[in-house]
């Protein structure tokens, strides 16, 4: 037992996070928001080079074999600089096809999205797929018990979200019947386990980010002639979405170590309620100026509550925790 | 004590459901934070001025019929219950007004009040600046006297409506230097198209311009758009902020039609006992809410004041707000997420409230030292 | 419309804040949980001369007619100042002898209730009735649809209760059988909505005694060189106990309007946990010393659950509202 | 990273597990916050020490297995799961020991520990004052010299265990008059039964004496029994604090147990779905809490010092252990009155969590100054 980060994945969370100071990320994030994919490829193809999504991938298709604690610490990082697009969907594509037991499906697309050179999108319970109209490969799990898998040729009516940068949309299942049977529902079970999984870990960056920030902010901010981060109703609110934060963190390492659907629904509820509480501390402690669209936080801000609720629900992880589901 | 109307209350509120039935549009006119939106939202001003039911509490003489508070309040009610658009002139009727009616002259009400009353001059509040958020006598812009009247220089923010309304009013600093910065700030009306006036609208968390920037070169205000005397600006805003407004400033009606609209969504999507508790509570607040105003406009129809408990107010419904919202976005489940969703611009706006018409940080510290006699602390 | 107390309605509370201001409740509360009844029913028989409880009581009987809104700002009072006994189920009481529609038990009771001369006690749904063992009359409503009314020839088995004031009893439906038929259970729900109002206008007057209490401790209690009450978080956290109670309060008013059993229910969650959040802050904000036996304030902090669950639990009031029950 | 424990761990719980199936007595004994309570949790202690399990990370001389802290945990998690009895020598064991340890003499280690494992000497502990809560550095009691030893005078509170307990260990004014309050204390072990020691116990909420009030008047104590440096008290009792304190101040073990208990509970209720969330955050919380104190273990066990975070944990399991038992009263509905209920003394203990061992607002300010780096407040 020794439930503490190894020097590798250490240095492997040090490297992405450089990486993506040294990128501008937020102008990426908002580029996405216009339909402006470029600067969001291209921070794509650097995060994927340092191997991000390779870790969903087995060895066989050219995949890092399966590392999801190294994958919960670049959705941190993901989460943390507002990186665009559908990680957590290609990342959950991969899983889908490769536990497919089928070679052909695999072969065509895990090398491709192993390496960035592919972006994959998924449509959730809900309706909806993320990033469609820019994604390589659009899958939809369909029919009744869920056996139908199908390559999407449209990515279907464009749905607004409140977080403009995920672009939503909502693929009918037609295009190419990829797969069919009970191999699908089952490999599409675990798909959205580590979509789940990489959400909670992509809702802990952002719930940091957010506390950073804010945390910055009032040491700056004065009002009444002294800093707002001195005021002691500021301290323990901001206190609080630390504890929030610090005790998510360990749910999301150890749903990670396990994959056991419970545990991923602890991770998944944990770092997403978190994750909101603190945007919203981060929007009450900005005031006015948090409440914009201009400043770079909203890009968290707006971020939090879609990644709560994405790829598993509070109410639905709740159900399974208590075994009601 | 008692809860029922009168019977010419009741005939009042008759008529204006029967009224609102008649007229409030069946599909509800585009965000008024949208161009768009707040054109149609003037128009809908103009169509209810034409009967009289815009400005229901004025004198008639302004547009308005009248009634007291207590019958505001029943006008709201039917309002929201009719499902009628959100009120674009907000801004000028609910803080402006009872300003004029308090400290402006004669020539100013019977010149501002009926334009307003009929949507063809919609009014921006001008009271922020970047430095002045919770800490509003900390203000900067300048007015400096001139030949009949002031010029204005300097920059507001949070500007709400000025993206696209005609006029606004603010406070502004005309003696500089005096010990307490609450003394020597003039209140003033000023034009958004004036020369001099540039307006810089901001997009709020959805994007939408719900605000303005406010950069002010020399502005010229001429003497007959200064409310109250020079240099008491402060005393003349803050005095019309304890009465009513503290009732009025976010009408029961509006939750009251909230919670109905949640309680039908829980029950069309299957009365889930787990968010049973959270309807509930929705429903107890607007409740509990309506009459904590019933009460307080009872006490103010009997001559008292309404003081430091319109902070109790403030931090509930604006908490309040948050919660039913939250509340709608979970029975929503994964459409919770769609901008475009009947609750989508209301969760948005109610995040807020606890942020404007003073934080709730501050009516906190207010109603702990005012209210309960705790020591002032360090602010 | 004027929801307003009237001058004599006012008058009527400011009588009874004297009467009670003057006499030592907290020593009769004390007494009272150690069996010794005496100085509780002195102090019952003046709250009873004031008419407290001919106010649940028809003219006919010797009552004051049916004045519930009154009741509640008795009954707020006697939260406020913790008087001991079976106020809210003599309450109770009267309303089921009353509603019987038959005259024999009513004379036989009403009178000396409204008098204070006899106090009454009834048990609640979970199977206790607050101290029957000096309860001159002990109601049981029983049978399967609540149909039998006993008059109960012995207390039961006491049940230790948090707040030791509070001497509860598990009586058995034996000894007279009082009255049979579907009136009893009409009449019973009738007593029960009394009982829910008044409860629901105790614990008011527990939250705010409790609120009041801690707000002139925290102004006294000096730590680090200044008083408790100077810090914001102690500020922060006692406003939001008054805004509780504040908007609690016009509840409890308009269920006394009404009698309308949702307008009740509303009354009793809101004034419930207000009376559970001044309890939480009080405890809190006093230190180990709010957690003694020993300071009167463990009178109210003690009470302050019970009130909240007894005559309606904040579920079964919240499933009322929603129309679930 | 992984959180498998190795063979000889998982052998040890197996050993654990088995001692405490063939031991633990199956009806719970009375609280240990009653003489008789007391008593018989006295006797278990020395049950629990007869084959070794009373202080298992402690060396073998002195009683222990000497098993690190994360076999710690596992024997609390077996511990709790087993449903055996409160420690009532938990005083002595996670307060005075690791004080002795790092501070204390050998000859104090040998005289003190042996009979504290084996719990004959039960400690209570005495730091505060009536006017030293929260401002523990306040302290007035003093501690005069004398010939071969110390006098101590002044008034303790809030000494838990001290109705029955054997002896007292706090701090002590040594040198008054010093420019900072933390200085010139000295850390002493006393004799509740020595000449001049008055004990007046306390009531709790639910009137069982689960603390004390001491009057000490010229109290003996020879200088074997300082432990440290006179003077150097407060450093001496605050080194302890920072280490594995923080981690092992509540263990997970019975938040575990708690909530499987709960979870148990919320099945035989009928599983009302109202509050099925509040169930599984009552999981969740409890395997956060044991994966956060595995985490800071593995830190500790690597080397790493466990400094302000144990503020997280402090203000993390307090308001956990509330809304557990609050959930737990709920289901039971009207028995939840009952004093005499299986969750009623664990209701009463969690209310006392937020404020003991440093009240959560001491800790929050902890947290947002020295993990937060915020500016520090007037305190």
């Amino acid at each position: 037992m020794r439930f503490l980060l190894d020097a590798e994945q250490r240095e492997f969370a040090r490297t992405l996070e450089a990486l993506l100071a040294a990128a501008d990320a937020p102008s990426a994030a908002r580029a996405w928001a216009r339909g402006d994919h470029a600067p969001g490829r291209a921070l794509w193809d650097r995060f994927a080079k340092a191997g991000v999504f390779a870790l969903a991938v087995p060895d066989e298709s050219e995949g890092a074999g399966r590392l999801p604690l190294e994958l919960t610490l670049a959705f941190e990082a993901l989460g943390r600089h507002a990186v665009p697009g559908p990680a957590v969907e290609t990342v959950a594509a991969s899983v889908l096809l490769a536990g497919l037991g089928d070679a052909a499906p695999a072969q065509a697309w895990l090398p491709r999205l192993a390496s960035g050179g592919a972006l994959a999108t998924l449509r959730g319970d809900g309706g909806y797929a993320l990033d469609a109209d820019v994604a390589d490969a659009v899958l939809v799990v369909a029919g009744d018990t869920g056996e139908e898998l199908w390559l999407v040729d449209e990515p279907g009516p464009a749905v607004p979200s409140h977080d403009p940068v995920r672009r939503l949309f909502a693929p009918a299942a037609r295009g190419d019947l990829l797969a069919r049977g009970p191999h699908v529902a089952a490999a599409a079970g675990e798909a959205r386990a580590w979509a789940a999984l990489a959400t909670a870990a992509q809702a802990l960056g952002v719930g940091r980010a957010l506390l950073d920030r804010t945390v910055a902010y009032v040491r700056e901010r004065r009002q009444f002639g002294v800093a707002v981060g001195s005021f002691q109703a500021v301290k323990h609110r901001l206190a609080d979405v630390l504890v929030a934060l610090e005790f998510a963190r360990p749910l999301v390492h150890a749903a990670a170590l396990s994959l056991d659907p419970v545990d991923i629904a602890m991770a998944k509820v944990a770092s997403g309620e978190a994750a909101c509480a603190s945007a919203r501390a981060a929007l009450q402690l900005h005031g006015a100026i948090g409440y914009t669209d201009e400043l770079e936080l909203s890009l968290w801000l707006r971020k939090a509550r879609p990644l709560r609720d994405a790829w598993g629900t509070p109410a639905s992880c709740r159900a399974r925790i208590v075994g009601a589901s | 004590m008692d809860l029922t109307h009168d019977a010419e209350t009741e005939a009042f509120r008759d008529e204006a459901r029967a009224w609102l039935a008649a007229h409030v549009p069946p599909t509800p006119p585009p965000s008024l934070e949208t161009r768009e939106g707040f054109a149609a939202h003037r128009a809908w001003e103009a169509e209810l001025a034409a009967d009289r039911w815009s400005v229901v509490s004025w004198p008639e003489p302004y547009g308005g019929r009248g009634v007291d508070i207590l019958r505001w309040l029943v006008f709201e009610e039917e309002y929201y219950a009719a499902g009628a658009p959100g009120r674009v002139s907000q801004n000028g009727i609910s803080l402006l007004a009872p300003t004029l009616f308090d400290h402006g002259t004669e020539e100013q009400r019977a010149r501002v009040l009926p334009p307003m009353a009929r949507g063809e001059v919609i009014w921006a509040q001008a009271w922020s600046e970047p430095a002045s958020g919770s800490d509003l006598a900390s203000l900067r812009s300048r007015a400096v006297r001139t030949d009949g009247g002031w010029l204005l220089s300097g920059q507001k923010t949070w500007s709400s409506r000025a993206a696209f309304a005609d006029r606004a009013f603010g406070l502004f600093r005309s003696e500089p230097g005096l010990d307490r910065p609450h003394l020597g700030l003039t209140y003033l009306m000023f034009d958004l198209r004036a020369p001099g006036v540039t307006v810089r609208p901001i997009g709020r968390l959805d994007g939408k311009p719900a605000f303005a920037e406010l950069f002010l070169d020399e502005v010229f205000v001429p003497d007959e758009d200064v409310v109250g005397a020079p240099g008491e600006g402060w005393r003349v805003a803050m005095s019309t902020a304890g009465n009513e407004r503290g009732l009025t400033l976010r009408s029961p009606g509006r939750f009251l039609a909230s919670a109905c609209r949640l309680a039908a969504l829980w029950d069309s999507a299957g009365r889930d006992r787990a968010l049973a508790d959270r309807v509930a509570d929705a429903l107890i607040g607007a409740r509990a809410y309506q009459l904590f105003t019933y009460a307080g406009a009872s006490r103010f129809a009997a001559g008292g004041v309404i003081g430091a408990e319109s902070s109790l107010n403030k931090v509930f419904w604006s908490e309040y707000d948050i919660a039913l919202h939250e509340t709608a976005l979970d029975l929503l489940g994964p459409d919770a997420e769609r901008a475009d969703g009947p609750w989508a611009e209301g969760w948005v706006f109610s995040l807020a409230g606890p942020i404007y018409a003073g934080t709730n940080e501050i009516q906190r510290d207010i109603i702990a030292e005012r209210l309960l006699g705790l020591p002032k602390g360090r602010r």
